[in-house]
């Protein structure tokens, strides 16, 4: 009659065993899909390329983006606006053209949100570009992107540490960016 | 009962106890399973369509925002200040009758926090949430509100949820050990986890004892701070009626009230079912008993000095709580407490009463549900009639509410069933201290003494 | 600086005398009862603003009603010289507001402007803050609500749709004041102009009744109609200090 | 690790194999549902996403005509508020006025024209073009005879009422009515007749010091209650020094009454009486000095306060301190209006009123009663109102099968008219109904054709708000939102009818916009010799939603001849025997609901009945007293029968009512209209007698009697309320003293104010 509870231990081995490859999997699974399917990186109705425009060519976010410097929302450019500079400009190409079947029906293009912040959140871009704050600081480097991706973790503690930094006056009141 | 003539021997104790463990009859098992699908069907099925639907689907509205689950979440509370404060003050005091009961009284004391716990996620409109409650780190920079009594709550019952499982663990050891060699198959090795490899040296029985006597010191403080605690969520709002000095003492008294009544239901079970007629006394009946009256006399007095205050402020706030209390929509339930905790336990001053067990048992059920409505009063008299008489409206349970109340029983038996079959639900040692040293044949007076 | 630092400062920060005198604004609203017809126009002028829940009719009768502010009645006397007297009710933004003691997750707080902060994303429900509040204007979402459509499409984007099992209360229309604030800086002013600003039911009210504005800037119309000998706040003796004053109502029989 | 056998390894991988599906699919319940982000193809302009854009436009939800700017955000509207620039509302608004968003986006609209398909009233209908609708309406139109059309409209003024006259000119009828049934004809008659004006004068309630109000709810219904309330909160607070005192004589406290600092029950129908006993007064004391005061007193002479006293149960010294008070006070105010406007004797009653205004003088004077110009378009639209005596001709003319066609518009005489009129009979002798509104309200359920009808927050239009305020004022309501259905606007709809039917030469106009532009460019041209730039002005007045012109009347007082002498009121005639039918039935417009129009309204539906608390529902407002007396609790369902129907309502102790009134809103009781509004609560309109007032052709909506009995059954009204006693809590306070004078410091208990240096 041992008192010891070693072999006691022996005899839960197996079931511990069972349990710890089980935790181990869920941990696997979770980042597997976080890994392998983000849906950060959405396949959007035109292959638009940002590095093309904003990254080769230069045009500065605002010129398309022109909402950002005026409204709460930065918005994206009509079809119209595209269609301003690609009746002549690489006319020829797959999906410009796919742009102008869009322009001759006069159909809105419903793109993809890549950044999207929840419901409660009042977030006004007019603010932060009027405070100078680099579009790329929460977009990532967009420039760089052939199609967008989530880079930076679009999260609370993201504001959060930003405002702190720059000492933004009652930036960590709630109701500063809650609604 | 002739039973009790009978000189106990210390094997009869082992063999009792561990016949308790081992041999189970079709009896359990079916009681078992009743409360098991008692507790699904009445409190996780209901609990489930309210997360899915919302609070709505209870009866609460606009100002009387809080219901049964609170008054559930007191109830449960209070019950829990039974054992473990009880055995704590026993123990101190070194008085011999306790031993028997205090086993099961502490695994109370556990099994209602937990269930008491339970009704807070009831209770909350987004449970799923419930962590922001816990003071962590995080990157939203936020912590816990530290000015609230809610927040005090959360801690409060952490730390004796804690502390008393602690110490009924600590409490049993030796009886694992116990049982542990008079055990066989997985029994015998789980026997072996929970005893810690037990030899029974002296100074683990000098320390044990040590360690012990220690908890049930640093415990003591902490039940009744529990309740008061419990007490400030009411006491520290300004709803007339509520905010009221007296409730901290008014909420402890009235707590280990329906412990205490709660214990004589158990030991009654305890004694009948599992054949603990040696163990469980009519002694035990009897002090419990007395306890009971002081405490009921207690309880009576701070429930008249309540309604004094209410008519001596003077303020139509206050008054019109009063009058409502008394005569109001909720008056019959507001006898019907005063009747089953203030008057009824007046009996207790026979003896004949104290010793005699079915009444004692009747008695008791009476008191917890008259405590049960006591609680559900503080709750729905006050809030339905705030300050702005153009808001004042009844409450009423919704079926939801009231399963759910079931089922939170269930849920306790449930608990409590598993107990009896892991844990000796009468401590062993403990018991032999208590009884005589057996004559032998053979073996000399120094060594038979501890 | 360390999560412990940071929560420290904010403990004295809360602690420090004088925390109201440090406010940037000290929004008020004056409500004169001799003015007020209890029309109910200020109601369904809220309702509009701040995607309150239809409510219907089976949960209404359960008492679940959904008002920022609602009107509240009061009889006296009786036939012939019944006397009906109205007054609105509204959250009071208390400076020492009882409701914002018990949250236990800060979800409700007083914030520079001398708000009662209500965040609705925080709440996790323990509908504490409505049992400690005098004046019941706390409303908990019994559940999900939901609009036929299209009625969804007039929601308005600045204010959140509350989920179920979260607390709401009126905001002075703080989605109202943010905006102002925003023009402000536009302009590169550093305060908001008095009368820039209106809550919907101040807006709306067809007698005028409601006054509101920035009682630290002793010009405006808010401080003006404060110091009106007939202001009061109701349930003064509680001392909750309300941002809400009323002004009595003139009555020769009263005395 | 090393012992690990077969089945040992399986183990292992299931588990492997079961958490790692888990943990995915966990990742996966998490994730963020996808949104989308779609811009215009071509951006309308002054449109930016994120920005409010607001436009100025009328409120089409009563009469009155007050002024909106709405906030519309990504083309959708999202507030209306009052538009500040608008003299009637002066930036405020009523909480019908705020609803009008639940007009716009109501689930319950008709979202395209349809045909009847099943018998009149089923409910059934299929849907078609609007080419097809139009050319079958022509085609009915062509084929009726001149005078067997009739056009039912509801009452609309400005340059849609020119086209209505101008369409119905062309189709050779005359047949063109409005019809509202809140509509004061009585008052525009007793005017007409003391004053020889066509007109409603402008109460100006603002700057009186006395307002003496028969029966006149004016801060919730009569004429124009967004400008009366906001008289009334001036008059009482607005200026330092006085403070206005207003008194209600009314047989049940409405909240024009709750306002009042009296509040005076008297018998129903026997306000003229008291007009007169206080003119009589008023005479008898010489307070009136003018020129003709011996007439004056001569046919006042039989009116002395006792026997008015007698009369109508208000005490003697009553009526000579309200007299006293009345002459006393510079300005003083009468108005009669609600109830007292609603009886067989009301153009009487209203004279007499109009004589208590000339006695003390303020006529033409601020504070007093102050004439309108004509309005500058659609003046001749008060000829066109129906009044109950017009309908009943209509109605016969229908029964006699003289009507071939009869279109209506927005107006829904089967739920405004008494069961007794037998409107809904006579419709069924009409071979073709066409209708306008947007709402399958009870007379579009009996509808052949169905052309619905833009929300006035889609269409074009314009208004002149009467009774004005002094000068003339207009207000062009334009489009705030695209249209959300296949619906037209109601000009668009008659200029394409009349396209159908080749009236092209009479009515060139293709769309309502051109139409309304050619109008108010006449307006614009009118006394201007050179013509201006008119697409500046009129950018100008859509800009400001509003358009004025400072051309105020003379004070020029005319009474008309023998006014003086004919001055009497006859006894108020009640349909039914004081036996069989004890109590008087006094129905009242709804705060919420007004004529029932709310009545799907949600907001209107869940905004609390000011008096009662009460949400959803009608019910029966007694004296407290006389429920006991008959046994009647709260919530008790009872009958409501007069000689001409019943209906069902719970009862409501009402502490301010007379003992022998009973008291139902108007609103509720739909049997159409939509989800929120049918089904529910009771029409008092159904049941009341068809009693007329003589002098004006006017429905006396006070003049039935009707008998209570239980049912036995209980249905308590929903109500928002509790307790409505303060016992004592001081949560309303009242002072006594008068306005109290600024600069005072109040008795509050530290508010900490910190003063900003300059």
């Amino acid at each position: 009659m041992g008192v010891s509870i070693v072999p006691a231990l022996k005899v839960l081995k197996p079931a511990a065993r069972i349990v710890v490859v089980a935790i181990v999997g869920i941990v696997v699974g979770y980042f597997a899909n976080a890994a392998f399917f983000p849906g950060t990186q959405p396949a959007q109705p035109i292959a638009f390329s940002h590095r093309i425009h904003a990254g080769d060519n230069e045009i500065p976010c605002l010129y398309c983006h022109v909402q950002a410097r005026r409204s709460i929302s930065a918005g994206v450019p009509s079809v119209n606006k595209c269609m301003g500079c690609h009746r002549e400009v690489a006319a020829d190409r797959p999906q410009v053209r796919l742009l102008a079947n869009y322009w001759e029906n006069r159909e809105p293009i419903s793109w993809i949100k890549v950044h999207d912040l929840p419901d409660f959140v009042h977030f006004t871009h007019k603010r932060h570009v009027a405070a100078g704050i680099e579009c790329q600081t929460c977009h990532g480097p967009v420039e760089t992107m052939e199609v967008v991706s989530r880079e930076a973790p679009v999260k609370m503690g993201l504001c959060l540490d930003c405002h702190r930094k720059n000492e933004v006056q009652h930036g960590t009141d709630c109701w500063t960016c809650h609604k | 009962m002739q039973t009790e003539e009978r000189q106990l021997q210390f094997t009869d104790i082992h063999n009792d106890v561990v016949r308790s463990l081992v041999v189970t009859g079709r009896k359990y098992y079916i009681t078992l399973g009743c409360a098991i699908v008692l507790m699904l069907a009445c409190f996780f099925f209901p609990w489930f369509y309210q997360l899915y639907y919302g609070i709505g689907a209870a009866g609460m509205n606009s100002p009387t925002v809080w219901g049964t689950y609170l008054a559930s979440f007191i109830f449960w509370i209070g019950l829990s200040h039974s054992g473990t404060l009880l055995s704590c003050v026993l123990h101190i005091t070194n008085s011999q009758w306790r031993k028997a009961m205090y086993r099961s009284a502490e695994a109370m004391t556990l099994f209602s926090l937990m269930v008491a716990a339970m009704m807070v996620m009831v209770h909350l409109g987004r449970p799923w949430f419930i962590h922001w409650a816990v003071p962590y780190p995080n990157q939203m920079g936020l912590w816990p509100n530290f000015r609230s009594p809610l927040l005090f709550d959360v801690m409060a019952i952490t730390t004796y949820l804690t502390g008393s499982s602690i110490f009924i663990y600590m409490g049993s050891i030796p009886d694992f050990a116990a049982v542990r060699d008079r055990t066989a198959g997985w029994r015998h090795h789980m026997y072996v986890l929970l005893s810690l490899g037990w030899r029974g040296t002296d100074t683990e029985w000098h320390r044990l004892g040590w360690a012990y006597t220690f908890l049930a010191v640093l415990i003591i403080p902490l039940a009744v701070s529990v309740h008061s605690i419990v007490s400030w969520d009411f006491a520290m709002s300004i709803v007339p009626g509520l905010h009221q000095t007296i409730f901290a003492p008014y909420f402890v008294v009235g707590a280990i009230y329906s412990g205490t009544a709660g214990i004589v239901t158990v030991m009654f079970v305890l004694r009948k079912y599992m054949n603990f007629e040696q163990y469980i006394t009519k002694l035990h009946f009897d002090n419990l008993g007395k306890l009971l009256l002081v405490l009921s006399l207690l309880w009576s007095y701070i429930n008249i000095l309540e309604l004094f205050t209410g008519w001596y402020s003077g303020t139509s706030t206050e008054y019109e709580q009063l009058k409502y209390k008394l005569f109001g929509f909720y008056a019959p339930l507001y006898w019907e407490m005063i009747l089953f905790c203030g008057v009824a336990p007046l009996l207790l001053i026979s003896n004949k009463f104290r010793t005699s067990f079915v009444p004692m048992l009747l008695l008791s059920i009476a008191i917890n549900i008259g405590m049960y409505t006591e609680r559900f009063l503080i709750i729905a008299t006050t809030l339905s009639r705030q300050y702005l008489p153009e808001s004042w409206r009844v409450y009423v349970p919704s079926l939801v509410e009231l399963s759910i109340i079931v089922g939170s029983v269930a849920m306790f038996v449930t608990l409590f069933l598993l107990f009896v079959k892991i844990f000796p639900s009468v401590s062993i040692y403990e018991v032999k201290e208590t009884m005589k040293i057996p004559k032998r044949k053979g073996i000399p007076e120094w060594q038979a003494t501890h | 600086m360390s999560i412990w630092d940071r929560f420290a400062s904010g403990w004295r920060e809360f602690r420090k005398d004088g925390y109201y005198e440090e406010f940037d604004y000290a929004w008020t609203m004056t409500i004169d009862l001799d003015r007020c017809t209890g029309c109910g126009a200020c109601v369904t002028a809220c309702q509009a603003e701040n995607n309150i829940p239809i409510v219907g009719e089976e949960q209404l009768e359960r008492g679940r009603e959904m008002q920022w502010i609602r009107i509240e009645r009061y009889w006296e006397g009786e036939y012939p010289n019944a006397k009906l007297k109205f007054i609105p009710m509204l959250c009071q933004q208390c400076d020492a507001a009882p409701c914002e003691t018990v949250c236990p997750v800060t979800a409700t707080y007083h914030n520079q402007d001398g708000l009662n902060v209500q965040v609705y994303n925080r709440c996790i429900g323990t509908r504490s803050c409505a049992v400690y509040c005098p004046y019941t204007v706390r409303y908990f979402n019994y559940n999900d609500h939901h609009w036929d459509a299209p009625l969804e499409q007039q929601l308005n984007p600045d204010v959140t749709v509350r989920e179920k099992g979260v607390m709401e209360k009126c905001t002075f229309c703080v989605q109202r004041i943010r905006q102002a604030k925003d023009h402000a800086k536009d302009d590169g002013r550093r305060r908001v102009r008095d009368g820039e600003v209106q809550p919907a039911c101040v807006q709306t009210c067809p007698s005028e009744a409601l006054v509101f504005g920035d009682r630290k800037d002793a010009s405006s119309r808010v401080s003006k109609s404060m110091s009106d000998a007939r202001a009061y706040r109701v349930l003064d003796e509680l001392n909750t200090q309300p941002s809400v004053v009323y002004l009595k109502k003139v009555d020769a029989d009263a005395d | 690790m090393a012992n690990v056998d077969r089945r040992e390894f399986l183990k292992l991988v299931g588990a492997g194999g079961v958490g790692a599906g888990a943990g995915f699919m966990l990742a996966e319940s998490i994730k963020h549902p996808v949104e989308y982000l779609i811009p215009y193809p071509v951006p309308p302009e002054e449109f930016s996403p994120g920005i409010a854009t607001w436009y100025n436009s009328v409120c089409g939800m009563c009469p009155a005509g007050c002024g909106i700017s709405v906030r519309t955000r990504e083309g959708r509207a999202k507030k209306i508020e009052g538009n500040p620039l608008h003299p009637v509302n002066q930036g405020r608004l009523c909480a019908l006025g705020q609803a009008g968003l639940q007009v716009l986006y109501n689930p319950d609209r008709l979202t395209g024209p349809m045909i009847q398909s099943g018998q009149r009233g089923d409910d059934k209908f299929v849907k078609i073009t609007w080419e097809d609708g139009l050319s079958r309406t022509a085609e009915r139109l062509a084929a009726a005879r001149r005078d067997g059309i009739s056009f039912l409209s509801q009452g609309v003024r400005g340059h849609l009422a020119e086209l209505f006259e101008l369409f119905m000119g062309e189709l050779g009828s005359d047949r063109l009515l409005h019809y509202d049934f809140g509509h004061p004809h009585a008052l525009y008659a007793a005017n007409r007749k003391f004053f020889g004006e066509h007109q409603l004068p402008y109460y100006d309630i603002r700057n009186t010091r006395y307002l003496l109000s028969f029966g006149a709810d004016y801060l919730t219904n009569w004429l124009s209650p967004v400008h009366h309330a906001l008289g009334f909160g001036h008059s009482r607070q607005g200026n330092d020094g006085h403070r206005g005192r207003f008194v209600q004589i009314e047989p049940k406290m409405s909240i024009s009454g709750a306002a009042a600092d009296e509040w005076i029950p008297a018998r129903p129908g026997t306000e003229g009486f008291l007009a007169l006993g206080i003119a009589h007064h008023i005479v008898a004391d010489g307070r009136y000095d003018g020129d003709d005061a011996g007439k004056w007193r001569a046919s006042l002479a039989d009116w002395s306060s006792d026997r008015v006293a007698g009369l109508s149960g208000v005490s003697e010294e009553t009526i000579s301190r309200l007299a006293r008070e009345f002459a006393h006070a510079e300005p003083a105010l009468a108005i009669a209006g609600g109830a007292a406007a609603n009886h067989t004797n009301a153009v009487d009653t209203l004279v007499a009123v109009n004589a208590l205004n000339y006695l003390v003088g303020n006529i033409g004077k601020a504070g007093g009663v102050v004439f309108n110009p004509d309005p500058v378009t659609g003046g001749s639209v008060i000829d066109r109102q129906a009044n109950y005596r017009t309908m009943q001709n209509l109605i016969e003319n229908a029964r006699d099968g003289n009507i071939d066609v009869l279109i209506v518009n927005n107006t829904n005489p089967a739920f405004t008219l008494p069961r007794a009129s037998g409107f809904r009979e006579a419709l069924a002798a009409i071979p073709t109904i066409v209708s306008l509104s947007s709402f399958m309200d009870e007379t579009t359920l009996m509808a052949d054709v169905l052309l619905p009808s833009h929300t006035y927050l889609e269409a074009w239009g314009d208004d002149m708000p009467q009774p004005g305020v002094g000068f003339p004022v207009g207000a062009i309501s334009q489009p705030v939102v695209a249209p959300l259905y296949n619906s037209r606007s109601t000009g668009d709809i008659i200029l394409g009818l009349a396209g159908k039917l080749g009236f092209n030469e009479a009515i060139p106009w293709t769309s309502m916009e051109d139409f309304l532009k050619d109008g108010w460019r006449q307006i614009y041209e009118r006394g201007r010799p050179e013509s201006g730039d008119f697409d500046a002005f009129w950018r100008d007045v859509l800009v400001s939603g509003v358009w004025g012109e400072n051309a105020r009347r003379d004070d020029s007082v005319v009474i008309a001849p023998g006014v003086i002498e004919g001055l009497a009121v006859s006894a108020p005639q009640f349909s039914g025997e004081r036996g069989d039918y004890p109590f008087i039935l006094h129905s009242y417009l709804s705060t919420a609901m007004y004529d029932g129009r709310g009545a799907n309204l949600p907001w209107m539906q869940e905004l609390p009945d000011p008096m009662t608390s009460i949400v959803y529902g009608t019910w029966v407002e007694m004296n407290p007293v006389t429920a006991k007396d008959m046994g009647f609790r709260d919530g008790d369902l009872v009958t409501v029968t007069s000689r001409f129907g019943s209906i069902e309502a719970p009862v409501v102790t009402f502490p301010a009512i007379m003992p022998d009134v009973v008291a139902i809103p108007i609103g509720q009781g739909h049997n159409a209209l939509g989800r929120y509004a049918r089904n529910r609560g009771a029409n008092p309109i159904e049941i009341l007698a068809p009693e007329t007032d003589s002098a004006s052709g006017n429905l006396a909506t006070s003049a039935t009697r009707v008998a209570l009995a239980a049912t036995g059954r209980r249905a308590a009204p929903v109500k928002t309320g509790g307790e409505s006693r303060q016992l004592g809590r001081g949560i309303v306070q009242s002072t006594g003293g008068r306005s109290g004078s600024p600069g005072h410091s109040a008795k509050l208990n530290s508010i900490p104010i910190v003063v900003e240096s300059a």
